[in-house]
């Protein structure tokens, strides 16, 4: 892809496109600038690679995904899982970059929910059509017909849906990260109603970037492929992570 | 039957109707006489209420309504005294003629339909428009919707009928048969304030006329004494300008 | 590999979004026939000039055009069960809201909306109606309901209808608001199997089709009221 | 320990919003006045019956309508580079869009889509003028032109002005559709700003805040254009 | 001057003009009399083709056009040569009496504001309402309304003047006032085709009469002949009832 090659440097520039809106992974700071998780794990690896520059550009879900097949991005940066059917569409790098752990949040008087995936069967759990963790439900859904829970879309952000635990209207929330979720308990004052515990899914979502299928693409899946080895080998991955994080949610090689 | 008293309107600085006092008996057919912008339509509207005066006292057929006091009863009370053919004749566009005859009967005096379109047909045919029966009023002629407007006050049946300008569109035939109609709910007893500069309508039907002028009555008198003797000089010069 | 776009995918996504017209069309409908009657007596209190609610009216009008639906909507479906619980803190009392269901307060939230936009479209269509039309009306002694309802009405409806239709078809797209509060219709269901795959532009454009479809039906039925409407108007 | 809703954040929050309403009302105001262009010569069409014309406009206000704005958007920003993209790699060109910016398409994009909405207003107030007003025109020999321009334009926009009310106050909030081209406004900026701390409610009121006092300037301007076009119309 | 030849309008059923012919020449003060509904409303406005004649040709001052096979140069150029005054004054609502006269001057004769500013005012004096010059068309009253109507049409300075009921509206002081100025324009030659009723128009200002019913001229004569000695039986009865 020529049109990507500054002229004389070598340097090429990649621009990269996160949703903003999901902290501590992705978000925009003060400065406006995109920033967390998603967005340091990609400066680590413009940083390994002299000859890449990206760019950070945050936009709205509906657009995101049109803007990486038209060209305006070539990466997303912004927690996507994989599976079999956005694989037919997308380029995945081989390598995930985070691992996380799952949390189901309840209300603290609920005895009947817990971190046992067997315990959501029949319940209604609130979930984000753009999150990992509903990708998990779906497929677990799928190959547990007679255990399944009821999914409850939403769309987006979490203080929606703890509120509907909160109401009454679910009887619970996966979130993708027990950090975040304890992080917005606790902020919001609603660690005294809801209780927030591991949910071991077993299989953990894992998250991807995500590329064109074409030339640039497969050049930055290599890129990226390449680099998030060296990270997770150097343990870079593990410190981000532990920064932005709070815990250790880098995969494992 | 009606009575005015000390009615004043003015439009901003034009001073339209100043303090104006008359009073009518029942069955009297006055006719109101003027020049252009003299204020004739302003009476007329402020009769019903339709002009809210800026003082003075009206009252018809025992109710009484006073400007800067009225209320929605009393003002009701009053319209149900009277009914008007409009200058403009207003006539409802979105319903035809005979729709526009029968919706205040149905509407307001709670007729039952069938009578009501009876009553509307046996008007239209009067006025020569039954074969215009279910015609918007966009496709009337001129004279055609005046002739609708007639029918429709008429249809009323009021203590008192105001007509403003009834005859102006019509051909000398229509003015007859209008002239004639307008008779005969005389000769029933029926009160009529008319506004009109047709002669034949001023010898013939008026049994009183009133000239406007510059906001006041400068004359009232019987149609004999004002056209063979007019008390009041500046009337004299416009019935000259009639006679023609 | 796979394609950049997949007519099949859109094709195949057509029929499950689709099964959700039902609930897109429910809301509008309903919440369009909400916001008419509502809106028709705010713009009744305007155009009398009734005293007080008058000035209700315009804040009203000023307050709904002015803040987002969508807040609106995540306001009352999540405040009122806040509220509520405040208040049964507070007093003990036990009300419960969490039996109703969202959909209602969609239509709620909608109509409500929608009222405020319907009532200008309504007034200011009132108010294009001659004064002549109705001083005919009262000089019948018409009270100000009949001259409404006879020859004002009649005679705006013409005028407002157009208007009308612009808020319909608004508010066909509108409803896509419901998934804030949880509520799955077309587009909701568009955002979901889109999200299966990541094919977000087939489901646009599929999830389009359906609304096209629905705008064309209504804009076709539209165009049959105003022709039969307008006729009592015309010239030839 | 936090709170469930904190006032401070609130208030905190506004001016944060608050910085982007320039943009917001840029993309607000030049949809508007394109959108009013637009859609004044599509209602043309429609009122003067021009042969082919009048079904264009016909097709184009039924397509604009029936899709949901945000993915004309999408389609028109992502959409086109896509399709320049196909034809440079069939045809060897090298066209290259990227150097517009998004508040371009945004204006292009909303504007074209609101001149959908307000031609249909504009033709229900052309055709609310009495025939006679023209027949009066034509009868001094003014052209089809003169007499809209002299005549028809100044009575219906007494009619069209509360709709188009409406129109304006939509597209004000309807500007926080851009945010899927990646432009922020005041809406994206809101939600950026609640993602931070997942305080949506808190920003969500501070950003109807700022929508509602523009909402309330625009209506007192639009209150004080109506009184004095009115004057003309008015019996006292 | 003007030529009318095989002119017909139906509304649906009801055929309004029948195959008319008939020819005016310069100079010509030809009143229109029949009975309401009679059509002369339509022919008036077949003459400038504000109504699309169903069939026939017209031709004023050298400009033909054929009904089906107009063009828009030549409707133009036919209202060129005409200017009308409308049963129901169509005064533009949203201009004041002054602006409802300079319009066409400006816009369509292209004269400088001033100019124009100046002749409407010169107008408005004569029809008596220099006073109302700013006001609007609502607030005038009817005979108002009418009077700047005519200052509307003369202003224009046609070749051929269409008046439909001019003077319907007007106390007979006015009527007085704007039989002098049709008097006038008469005598300085211009081709005049007036509705009217007035009977003292038909006498005094007329140069031939036409009478139009049923969709036909039945009588085409000049006032003295049509009063003393009307060739057709249906005119004697007509006039008759206007002579009373
Ligand atoms: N709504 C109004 N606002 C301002 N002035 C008005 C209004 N209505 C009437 N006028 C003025 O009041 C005066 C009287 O008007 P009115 O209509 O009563 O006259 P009229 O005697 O009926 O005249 P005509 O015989 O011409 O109909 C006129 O000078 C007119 O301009
Ligand atoms: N647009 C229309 N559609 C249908 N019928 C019409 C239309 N215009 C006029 N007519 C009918 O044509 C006939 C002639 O109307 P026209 O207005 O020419 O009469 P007129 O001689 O001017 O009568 P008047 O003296 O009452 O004004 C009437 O019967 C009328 O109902
Ligand atoms: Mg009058
Ligand atoms: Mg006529």
């Amino acid at each position: 892809d020529d049109k990507k090659e500054s002229d004389n440097s070598g340097v090429t520039t990649y621009t990269v496109g996160t949703e903003g809106a999901y902290p501590p992974f992705n978000l925009v700071n003060e400065k406006g600038e995109p920033d967390g998780y998603d967005i340091a794990v990609m400066k680590a690896i413009d940083d390994l690679n002299p000859d890449v520059e990206f760019k950070y550009e945050a936009t709205g879900w509906d657009g995101i995904f049109t803007a990486l097949e038209s060209g305006k991005i070539d990466v997303i940066a912004s927690q996507c899982g994989k599976n079999e059917e956005r694989e037919q569409k997308y380029l995945f790098p081989d390598i995930p970059y985070t691992e996380t752990q799952a949390a189901i949040v309840f209300k603290k008087d609920r005895t009947d929910i817990s971190s046992d995936v067997n315990s959501i069967a029949g319940k209604t759990i609130v979930s984000a059509t753009s999150g990992a963790q509903t990708n998990w439900l779906e497929n677990y859904n799928k190959e547990h017909p007679d255990k399944a829970a009821n999914i409850m879309y939403a769309d987006g952000d979490m203080s929606k849906m703890l509120q509907e635990v909160i109401n009454g209207r679910a009887d619970a929330h996966i979130a993708s990260i027990k950090v975040t979720a304890d992080y917005v308990l606790k902020e919001q004052g609603l660690d005294s109603e809801l209780e927030c515990l591991p949910f071991e899914t077993g299989d953990e979502t894992t998250t991807y970037m995500l590329l064109r299928q074409d030339e640039s693409g497969e050049k930055l899946k290599k890129i990226i492929d390449d680099s998030l080895k060296t990270l997770i080998e150097n343990g870079t991955l593990k410190e981000l992570s532990e920064k932005y994080l709070d815990g250790d949610y880098a995969p494992q090689l | 039957m009606v009575e005015v008293r000390g009615l004043c309107k003015a439009f901003g600085d034009n001073q339209v109707l100043k303090n104006l006092d008359f009073q009518i008996e029942k069955g009297e057919v006055v006719t109101l006489i003027g020049p252009s912008g003299g204020g004739k339509t302003t009476l007329l509207r402020s009769l019903n209420w339709l002009n809210v005066p800026d003082a003075g006292r009206v009252t018809i057929d025992g109710v009484t309504i006073e400007a800067g006091k009225e209320n929605k009863q009393q003002i009701r009370a009053l319209r149900e005294k009277t009914s008007m053919v409009f200058q403009h004749y207003n006539l409802w566009k979105n319903k035809t003629a005979l729709e526009n005859i029968t919706e205040g009967l149905i509407r307001v005096q709670k007729m039952p339909k069938v009578q009501a379109v009876e009553k509307a047909e046996h008007l239209l045919e009067r006025v020569g428009l039954i074969e215009k029966r279910d015609e918007y009023p966009v496709r009337l002629s001129g004279g055609q919707q005046q002739r609708v407007g007639i029918a429709r006050a008429l249809a009323a049946e009021p203590q008192v009928m105001l007509f403003d300008e009834p005859t102006s569109a019509l051909d000398p035939e229509w003015i007859g048969g209008v002239l004639d109609v307008m008779k005969e709910i005389a000769a029933d007893g029926m009160t009529m304030i008319v506004v009109s500069h047709e002669m034949r309508f001023v010898k013939n039907v008026a049994s009183r006329i009133l000239f406007l002028e510059g906001g006041q009555i400068v004359e009232d008198n019987t149609p004999e004494k004002l056209f063979n003797n007019p008390e009041n000089e500046r009337t004299r010069a416009f019935l000259e300008m009639a006679e023609l | 590999m796979g394609k950049i776009f997949s007519v099949e995918f859109l094709i195949q996504s057509i029929p499950q979004i689709a099964v959700y017209l039902p609930i897109t069309l429910l809301i509008t409908i309903a919440s369009c026939v909400a916001g008419l009657i509502v809106g028709f007596f705010i713009a009744l209190a305007r155009y009398f000039e009734v005293r007080v609610l008058k000035t209700v009216a315009k804040v009203y009008i000023s307050f709904i055009r002015g803040t987002p639906t969508m807040v609106q909507l995540v306001l009352v479906y999540y405040g009122i069960p806040i509220l509520l619980r405040v208040m049964n803190e507070a007093w003990g009392t036990s009300f419960d809201i969490n039996g109703i269901h969202p959909v209602v307060f969609a239509i709620i939230t909608l109509g409500l909306n929608a009222a405020a936009y319907m009532s200008e479209i309504i007034r200011s269509a009132l108010m294009s109606v001659d004064e002549g039309q109705v001083e005919a009306c009262y000089s019948l002694n018409m009270t100000k309901w009949q001259a409404l309802i006879s020859v004002v009405i009649p005679q705006a409806f013409v005028v407002a209808l157009p208007s009308l239709g612009n808020n319909f078809i608004s508010l066909l797209k509108e409803t896509s608001l419901v998934f804030n509060i949880a509520v799955v219709d077309i587009m909701a269901q568009a955002r979901i199997v889109g999200a299966r795959s990541y094919r977000y532009f087939e489901v646009y454009i599929a999830v389009s089709l359906i609304y096209w479809v629905c705008c064309m039906l209504l804009e076709r039925l539209l165009a049959k009221i105003e022709t039969y409407v307008r006729r009592k108007e015309r010239r030839s």
